[in-house]
């Protein structure tokens, strides 16, 4: 049963851990992206 | 354009709340318990799931790396590399419940089972592969080359499960039809729903992740494209 | 007599490399016997120019024909015909001057290589040096000896990527005689060049390359003014 | 075709004549594969009988380590100087530099192969008494299949700047089929046992040869391609 417990608690971990991952990612780009975008049309 | 595939991201990810649940109650508590294995078979769904959407991602980046080399796209080239990060994440899933698998029923963590030795050259080839996207220089260079290497990593990977298979028959259990004699080898047929709807809910999950992905890596060159125009304007 | 058909010529070369357009639109005409330099600031594009004209590089549109023949991956009829002296020596340090020669010679499928081998060093002045490995050469004699490789194949055209770097005054009479002489031969040139004196010296006509896009072109004539040419260039570069 | 092969074998002839020369890579290589063998009897006792079935993995083992050496020198030779450009830009099919490099790793490989070998045996103090041609036949399956995916990916890697890191990690997964096979035939072979059990592992090499050489052969006009 620990086992199994075990088991699928690492498959969630490594889901989740990769979409939080994909996630802040995107917030930074986003964040880079919306900095250049107001630093380019400036001047 | 833009819109409708923000629906279509949406619309993926509340339909994939739900099934990843109803896989988990179909799991858990649905499908009934395997009476040689016991619970810990229950193991066996999600890791097969994961080993398949472990391969099919891996004949994804062989597939765009064929359209790569034949037409040099930059579309193709963030498919490929996308496809392979979630392949490496899918992979390492797979190796990580076959050993609690194999440590539950044959209590050792490591057998050299050909299914398993297979996902593990697979997941070196997965990280080869993510290293030579890693080399410097344009795009078309480093797609050029990581397309190379991704169709001789798909070329090897039927060869290495043959490879192994011959090399060493011996502990895995064979569930689906040509056991000996169906005993203990059958499936039934809650058991064999619940897994196809595992698979089915896990290559979603793979597709709604693919899609992610590569609106972030167009979201990265369009970061670099606006680094550039920067780069120029101050340059005069 | 005139030519139909132009040694060299390219149609709306475009080369966009990552996100960078390289070239833009660059059209040009070369015909034989006739030598073009083209000039122009760091990083306008002359390496990848040449390269797509050499057709080591391809080019994201437009055509290169050479001849009269469409240049595309590997036609070997093509790279038969080009002497192309590039930026690096594209010779083995550890063999001797002879040696390299002679392994060129059999690549280009060269009929008396060594005969002729040896006649080449002896036209560059390295006939001494033919038993040393090139490792102890200096720039000038690597030169020397790149301008032979070049030449052994006797290429209906020669592309020359600043071929006067590290020669001394000496050599460099030297090669503007040799590539003279092939001129008159036929030899179509095309060089790359950052001395205006040898530029003057040697073609008949000007481009001008500055970001991506032929500036100007320009006829020289023999006792033209190098003052003249200066001048030109800056406002050619600064229109651009 | 004929032409490919005469202008690989000049460029195989040139990297022999000069590894002929000064002796440089054969030298390390074969100094190297006598340090892991002897490193190899510190850390399995020799005497110990156990060791005999170590033999036809330690075979391999010191082939691939070596032979890496030699794969690494292999294009970063051509780098001195651009030569590569050169050999890019001379009438020649781009076929024929990868087959040119094989045919000059293969024969240092070998030669490497003829000195380390016969020292293992000696060290370990093996008798040798399976049949002598099906070893070679093995011997040069493995090594031909090792320096067919070994020499095209080393063309690959020396695009990146730590090419000599980076070779391994990308070669040794994909070699993994053939190394079972090889080592599974050496094995057969060497404890004199069956030819006919040993018969699917020389097919699986022999399909993994050819199959790798065609693909490598095809797709190596894509790395020469340069951007």
């Amino acid at each position: 049963m620990t086992y199994l417990f075990l088991a699928y608690s690492i498959i969630w971990t490594l889901i989740a851990g990769y979409i939080v991952i994909l996630g802040k990612r995107q917030k930074a780009l986003k964040k880079e992206l919306q900095l250049l975008d107001e630093w380019n049309t400036e001047q | 354009m833009k819109q409708k595939s923000g629906f279509i991201d949406t619309a993926m990810f509340y339909l994939l709340i739900p099934m990843v649940f109803a896989a988990l109650y179909f799991v858990f508590i649905w499908s009934p318990v395997e009476k040689f294995m016991g619970a810990p078979q229950k193991i066996f769904y999600f890791h097969v799931s994961c080993a398949w959407v472990a391969f099919l991602a891996f004949f994804t980046v062989g597939y765009y790396s064929v359209r790569t080399l034949i037409k040099p796209n930059i579309k193709f080239h963030i498919h490929a590399g996308i496809s392979a990060e979630i392949g490496v994440l899918f992979t390492t899933i797979t190796l990580l419940t076959g050993m609690i698998w194999g440590k539950s029923s044959w209590n050792t963590w490591w057998t050299w089972e050909p299914r398993l030795a297979t996902t593990l050259i697979l997941w070196f080839i997965y990280v080869a592969y993510l290293f030579v996207r890693r080399m410097e220089g344009s795009w078309e260079k480093i797609a050029k080359l990581s397309a190379v290497f991704g169709i001789i990593g798909v070329i090897n990977v039927p060869i290495v499960f043959m490879a192994i298979r011959w090399w060493n028959t011996k502990l895995h259990p064979v569930v689906f039809g040509d056991g000996k004699n169906q005993d203990g080898g059958g499936i039934e047929p809650p058991m064999l729903f619940t897994l196809l709807f595992c698979i089915f809910t896990i290559t979603l999950l793979y597709a709604y992740l693919m899609r992610k992905g590569i609106e972030i890596e167009k979201m990265r060159h369009a970061v670099k494209k606006a680094k550039n125009k920067a780069i120029n304007r101050l340059a005069g | 007599m005139k030519e139909l058909v132009h040694m060299l010529e390219l149609k709306n070369l475009t080369k966009i490399l990552g996100d960078k357009v390289i070239l833009r639109n660059v059209s040009l005409s070369l015909d034989r016997g006739e030598s073009l330099a083209v000039v122009g600031p760091n990083g306008a594009g002359k390496s990848t120019f040449f390269k797509c004209t050499v057709g080591l590089l391809r080019p994201t549109s437009g055509e290169v024909y050479l001849d009269g023949e469409l240049i595309s991956k590997n036609s070997m009829s093509v790279k038969q015909k080009i002497g192309f002296l590039g930026h690096e020596s594209y010779l083995y340090s550890t063999l001797t001057p002879l040696e390299n020669l002679k392994f060129y010679g059999k690549l280009y499928k060269i009929k008396e290589a060594d005969k002729k081998s040896a006649e080449l060093l002896k036209e560059v002045g390295l006939h001494l040096f033919r038993d040393m490995p090139v490792r102890s050469f200096s720039r000038g004699m690597v030169q020397r000896l790149s301008i032979a490789r070049v030449l052994l194949a006797e290429p209906e055209i020669l592309m020359l990527d600043e071929p006067h770097t590290g020669l001394d005054v000496e050599a460099a009479y030297l090669l503007n005689r040799i590539l003279k002489e092939k001129q008159r031969r036929g030899t179509a040139i095309l060089m790359i060049s950052h001395d205006f004196e040898q530029v003057q010296e040697l073609a008949d006509r000007v481009a001008v390359l500055s970001k991506g896009k032929i500036a100007d072109t320009m006829a020289i004539r023999q006792g033209s003014n190098l003052e003249a040419l200066k001048e030109w260039y800056e406002k050619a570069v600064k229109g651009a | 075709m004929k032409a490919i092969i005469s202008d690989a074998w000049t460029i195989a002839g040139k990297d022999l004549g000069n590894e002929w020369k000064n002796k440089q890579t054969i030298g390390m290589m074969v100094i190297f594969s006598s340090l892991v063998i002897l490193v190899f009897s510190f850390a399995f006792d020799p005497t110990n009988n156990m060791v005999k079935a170590v033999i036809p993995g330690l075979i391999w083992l010191i082939t691939i380590f070596s032979g890496l050496l030699g794969l690494n020198r292999s294009f970063l030779s051509e780098q001195e100087n651009d030569s590569i450009t050169g050999l890019r830009s001379a009438p020649i099919d781009p076929s024929s530099i990868y087959l040119g490099k094989v045919m000059a790793n293969c024969t240092m490989v070998a030669a490497v192969q003829i000195i380390s070998i016969p020292v293992l045996f000696l060290l370990f103090d093996y008798r040798f008494m399976g049949e002598f041609l099906w070893f070679l036949l093995v011997l040069a399956a493995g090594t031909l299949g090792f320096i067919i995916v070994g020499t095209f990916l080393a063309a690959l890697a020396v695009n990146a700047k730590n090419s000599e890191m980076l070779l391994p990690v990308l070669l040794l997964p994909l070699l993994s089929p053939l190394m079972i096979a090889a080592v599974q035939a050496t094995r057969i072979i060497l404890e004199n046992a069956d030819i006919q059990d040993a018969m699917s592992w020389i097919q699986l090499m022999a399909a993994y040869d050819l199959l790798f050489l065609a693909a490598c052969f095809f797709l190596f006009e894509f790395i020469m391609e340069g951007s």
